[in-house]
């Protein structure tokens, strides 16, 4: 973990209120697996805490990495007046992403996002078609207007697209999607609201894979304890609680309480 | 001596700088960012007798210059703090305060007994301040005889230095610090979180899955410094000052204030390196205002 | 009826925005930044018997996301506001709340005699929380006994309602609001200054000339937001509202919390036209809520 | 008095701590009298207060206005980091400046100034000058690094600088320059700390002239009473008090207690 005044590589709007920002850093060099997140402190002067966004694209030998964010409130509001050159404090990478090294050549792998949950399965899904599986990606958005990414997921394999009113692709939610196309996997990677989460589990109650999840933090290192979830049994896992930030945000499928 | 030492009851300090109890957990998130024997001491998390899970999520919000917390005192228990986290704290060269809380009189006595067990420790916080749990806590700290009467059976059975941190809370600070003054507490911790709550402007909903949560940041650094100024004029009970704290030149205000350490909380969150940071900034603060020795700073002695 | 109308006793509002007493003066110095008949109300500055000068300079200090401010009540006293400003305020379409200060029970008597005589005055504002003079003031916000007697002697003097500004320095702030509820209040503001202090890191000097202040500003939102949502659940009384608000969804905020109208203090200084701006905001952050009129909002009816 | 997001035209670095940043807007055509100052909104987020610049020179036809500060605290620090097309908040222009109108052409006017109290005397005197009056400046800087703008008052007439460590210029204070060199003049104009303005006060007794005060201000426009002095004699000028930033910041010598 490192904290660095990141560069401002490139910064452009790619749908409603949702931005792709480029950072350029040495702490690029330093992303252990899709899923991690940056630590991002808001450039404006008033906000204390970090914002927490999700790494969609590491490319470390060109030291840049990639965040896609939406705009929901002060924080986020202040990354949009950043251009290149600016500079941004960031932490990070941070917390646990997803492990690949089980899943095999040949093997299909299914992503499921919703909305801002999209953005840490882009990086992990070119590193899965790297390893050789297939990848099949059903990302969900509100509407048309929010639609993101749909061409860098489809370089990856067969995407689908739901929207919440029908705007555009399909109507509904990923679930939907899924029963309707019968979609088969070896492996369900997902991250997005925890209604979706839920929703998902449910529906593949013997699925292999892992979800990420959302909540609000102090610190992202694991010292303030705002971001606890509670394991599915307790029991077995040892511990009485785990930390979104730091055992986490990527938890094996029905491993925590939703 | 180092011009930065600072010596409190049961604290040797090589400089006057620990992090706040509930935002350096045991330490262990700390150890990859810096060495922790850098540190003048440390204030670990809240114990209290049984394990705690705490408050449900969210427990945290953000205020302008502040932020909320809620996080009900999570922690394993005293027991558990004992065995496992005062002696990987303990390898490292710094002065342990342990801050404890219980729901009532009795609770603190017996963890203040569990902590006699620990050669780690070196003095103990009284939390009489925290506005996170249903029973007890702030309770206390808003009541000077409550206060005086918990402090006085803590000190009955421990040796260890009692601290006794006091709530922002109250009309008039200075009474329950002389209240517990005259009941034996060795120092003052102030301020602990003042009582805040934030809706979400849409649905009118708390934030906080608590509801209400406790204040913290720079947003309350004004309160800390004219209540540790407040209590200064009337005690002349080591102080140990905190609240909002991001900077060496806010540590020299609040001891000038009339603190005699301070401790450091919301800012590591944001910034883990900010006690490191402010430690090694502090020589040439002295500096430049002509100050050898960081004692010296501070009101004179109070006639009481 | 407007979707932005609000009805509070003495009050009638065309929306729920008034400019916080001590923050606009008698208005002159708004009036060139615009139409004053904009405003749902408009609270002036504290008034006292006999005119002031106040404290001596420096009487502001900044912190972070607020301010300090040790005014120290300076008015012309009553007697020239009424002649000289009340009239001048009173050719605006808006509805005019007097805040006034006393040093003790008497002066706020005479106080509210003498505004009786006034045409221009729809209600008054009991300050018993101003932390800036010597006398008076704040002693009477932190005692609910005392708070109570003055509110039923200045009832006894005057037709119009009464509005009883609460002081957040205090442990439990529902004490105060019920003694003043039962002593006849017609309404509550809430909240006043939290006491604080800065010193100069380099010198130890306080930046006030008067030492301590009363802290506003967006820093004590939270405050705000908890002791009006405190407060709401225990009295019907209406409130006002204040303590940190910069924007329209501050204002949604407050009323969630519950209250019914709003003040806004701090914020008129750095940017003279918050006022309006915030007006004008407001119907489309209702209609972004889906909510018709803003009188909707807030907690139902307390069963007391 | 406007606001306006005005654009930064030009921002450098002219002497230790202490920079010249020229501005351009609308507010440049409001300007009424050199003395006037800008209320200027730190470019971070956390500070709310408004920071009193003086206009340092004015430049209607251009619509640019220039500022020069010395970095005190955090306010300031903020103003360093501006760079040309950037936009500061500003409300202006504030305050009463120095009234000109009966200086004649032929008499003398003698600008005294100190530190952060030159910068208004610059616009004074371009204005002066312009009328026809012989302009002489005594500037007074704590040494030699932090002199600045002597050469631009060198284009106004004869420049004595003086330095409190005699690093630069004369050793002493401006009030040493006045008697060492004998100045006579018809006005005196005078600006600087508090000490300064009452040794001039102290030394010229029966002088013509106006001196501009400092205060910490709240608002900027006379609606706090942050920032109020008293009277000489009450009594005379028919208040008990003004606001320096409303009434002021320059009043006629002798009229206000220092
Ligand atoms: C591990 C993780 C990864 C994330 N990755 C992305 C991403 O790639 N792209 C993206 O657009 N968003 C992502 N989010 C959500 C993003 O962090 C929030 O949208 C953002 O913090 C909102 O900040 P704000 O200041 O704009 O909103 P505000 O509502 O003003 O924020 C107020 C406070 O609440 C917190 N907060 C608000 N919403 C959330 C949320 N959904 N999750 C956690 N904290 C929140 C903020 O961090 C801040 O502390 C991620 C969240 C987590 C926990
Ligand atoms: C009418 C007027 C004209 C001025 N013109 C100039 C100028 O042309 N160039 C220049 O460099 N400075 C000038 N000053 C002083 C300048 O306003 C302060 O140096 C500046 O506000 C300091 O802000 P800061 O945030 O850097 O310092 P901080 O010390 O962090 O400021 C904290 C608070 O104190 C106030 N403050 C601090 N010092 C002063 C001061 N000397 N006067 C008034 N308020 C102060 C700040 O405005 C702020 O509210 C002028 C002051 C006044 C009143
Ligand atoms: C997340 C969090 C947890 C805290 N937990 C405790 C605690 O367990 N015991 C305690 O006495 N104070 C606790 N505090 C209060 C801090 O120790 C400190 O008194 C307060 O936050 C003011 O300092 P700051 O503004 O530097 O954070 C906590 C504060 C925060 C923000
Ligand atoms: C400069 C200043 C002067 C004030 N004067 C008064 C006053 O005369 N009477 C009073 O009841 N409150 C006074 N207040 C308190 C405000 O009315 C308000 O309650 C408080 O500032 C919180 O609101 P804010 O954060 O929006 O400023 C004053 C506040 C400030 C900043
Ligand atoms: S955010 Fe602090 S422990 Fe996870
Ligand atoms: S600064 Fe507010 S009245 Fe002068």
């Amino acid at each position: 973990m490192k904290q660095e005044n990141m560069r401002v590589y490139s910064h452009r709007h790619i749908a409603e209120q949702t931005y792709e920002l480029v950072l350029e850093g040495e702490l690029a060099s330093f992303l252990q697996a899709p899923g991690q997140f940056l630590h991002i402190k808001p450039p404006g002067g008033e906000l204390l805490l970090r914002r927490p966004l999700s790494i969609a694209k590491a490319e470390p030998e060109l030291k840049h990495c990639t965040v896609l964010y939406r705009v929901e409130g002060k924080g986020t509001q202040q990354l949009t007046a950043l251009s290149p050159g600016d500079t941004l404090n960031v932490l990070g990478p941070m917390g646990n992403g997803f492990p690949i090294a089980e899943a095999q050549l040949g093997e299909t792998a299914l992503l499921t996002g919703g909305g801002i949950g999209v953005p840490p399965l882009y990086e992990l899904g070119r590193q899965l078609k790297q390893k050789g599986l297939r990848v099949v990606s059903v990302l969900g958005f509100s509407d048309r207007q929010a639609v993101f990414y749909e061409e860098q997921f489809r370089e990856l394999g067969e995407v689908f697209v739901a929207t919440d009113d029908g705007s555009y692709g399909r109507k509904g939610f990923v679930t939907d999607v899924i029963s309707q196309e019968a979609l088969s996997f070896d492996w369900l990677f997902t991250c997005g609201p925890k209604p979706m989460l839920a929703a998902l589990t449910e529906q593949h109650k013997a699925a292999k894979g892992y979800i990420s999840l959302e909540e609000r933090m102090g610190c992202g290192f694991g010292a303030c304890l705002a971001c606890v979830c509670e394991p599915l049994s307790p029991a077995r896992a040892g511990q009485t609680f785990y930390k979104i930030c730091k055992d986490g945000p990527v938890f094996p499928l029905r491993e925590v309480k939703l | 001596m180092s011009r930065l030492q600072v010596e409190l009851p049961g604290l040797s300090m090589k400089n006057p700088v620990m992090p706040a109890s509930g935002c350096f957990g045991y330490g262990r998130e700390f150890a990859p960012f810096y060495d922790l024997s850098t540190l003048g001491a440390a204030a670990v998390k809240g114990t209290t007798l049984e394990d705690r899970f705490g408050n449900p999520t969210p427990r945290v919000a953000e205020t302008s210059s502040g932020m909320l917390n809620a996080i009900g005192l999570q922690n394993p228990g005293v027991e558990a703090v004992v065995a496992e986290e005062l002696p990987w704290l303990g390898h490292y060269d710094l002065p342990i305060v342990v801050n404890l809380s219980g729901a009532e009189v009795e609770e603190y006595v017996q963890v203040a007994k569990c902590l006699n067990e620990s050669e780690y420790v070196d003095a103990l916080e009284l939390n009489i301040s925290c506005p996170n749990v249903k029973k007890g806590g702030l309770a206390f700290g808003q009541d000077p005889e409550l206060a005086a009467a918990l402090t006085k059976e803590v000190k009955q059975v421990t040796t260890l230095p009692v601290y006794v941190k006091l709530s922002p809370n109250v009309a008039d600070v200075t009474e329950v610090a002389l209240a517990v003054e005259k009941a034996g507490a060795d120092g003052l911790s102030l301020i602990n979180t003042l009582l805040g709550m934030r809706l979400d402007w849409r649905t009118g909903e708390p934030i906080l899955a608590n509801q209400a949560g406790g204040l913290s940041g720079p947003a309350v650094k004004p309160v800390a410094i004219r209540m540790i100024h407040q209590v200064r004029q009337v005690s002349n009970l080591p102080i140990i000052g905190m609240g909002g704290i991001e900077t060496a030149e806010d540590v020299l205000e609040f001891m000038h204030a009339g603190a005699n350490a301070v401790a450091v909380g919301t800012a590591n969150f944001s910034n883990p390196f900010v006690c490191k940071e402010i430690i090694e900034s502090l020589p040439t603060l002295l500096d430049e205002i002509g100050v050898h020795t960081i004692s010296q700073l501070g009101r004179d002695e109070v006639q009481v």
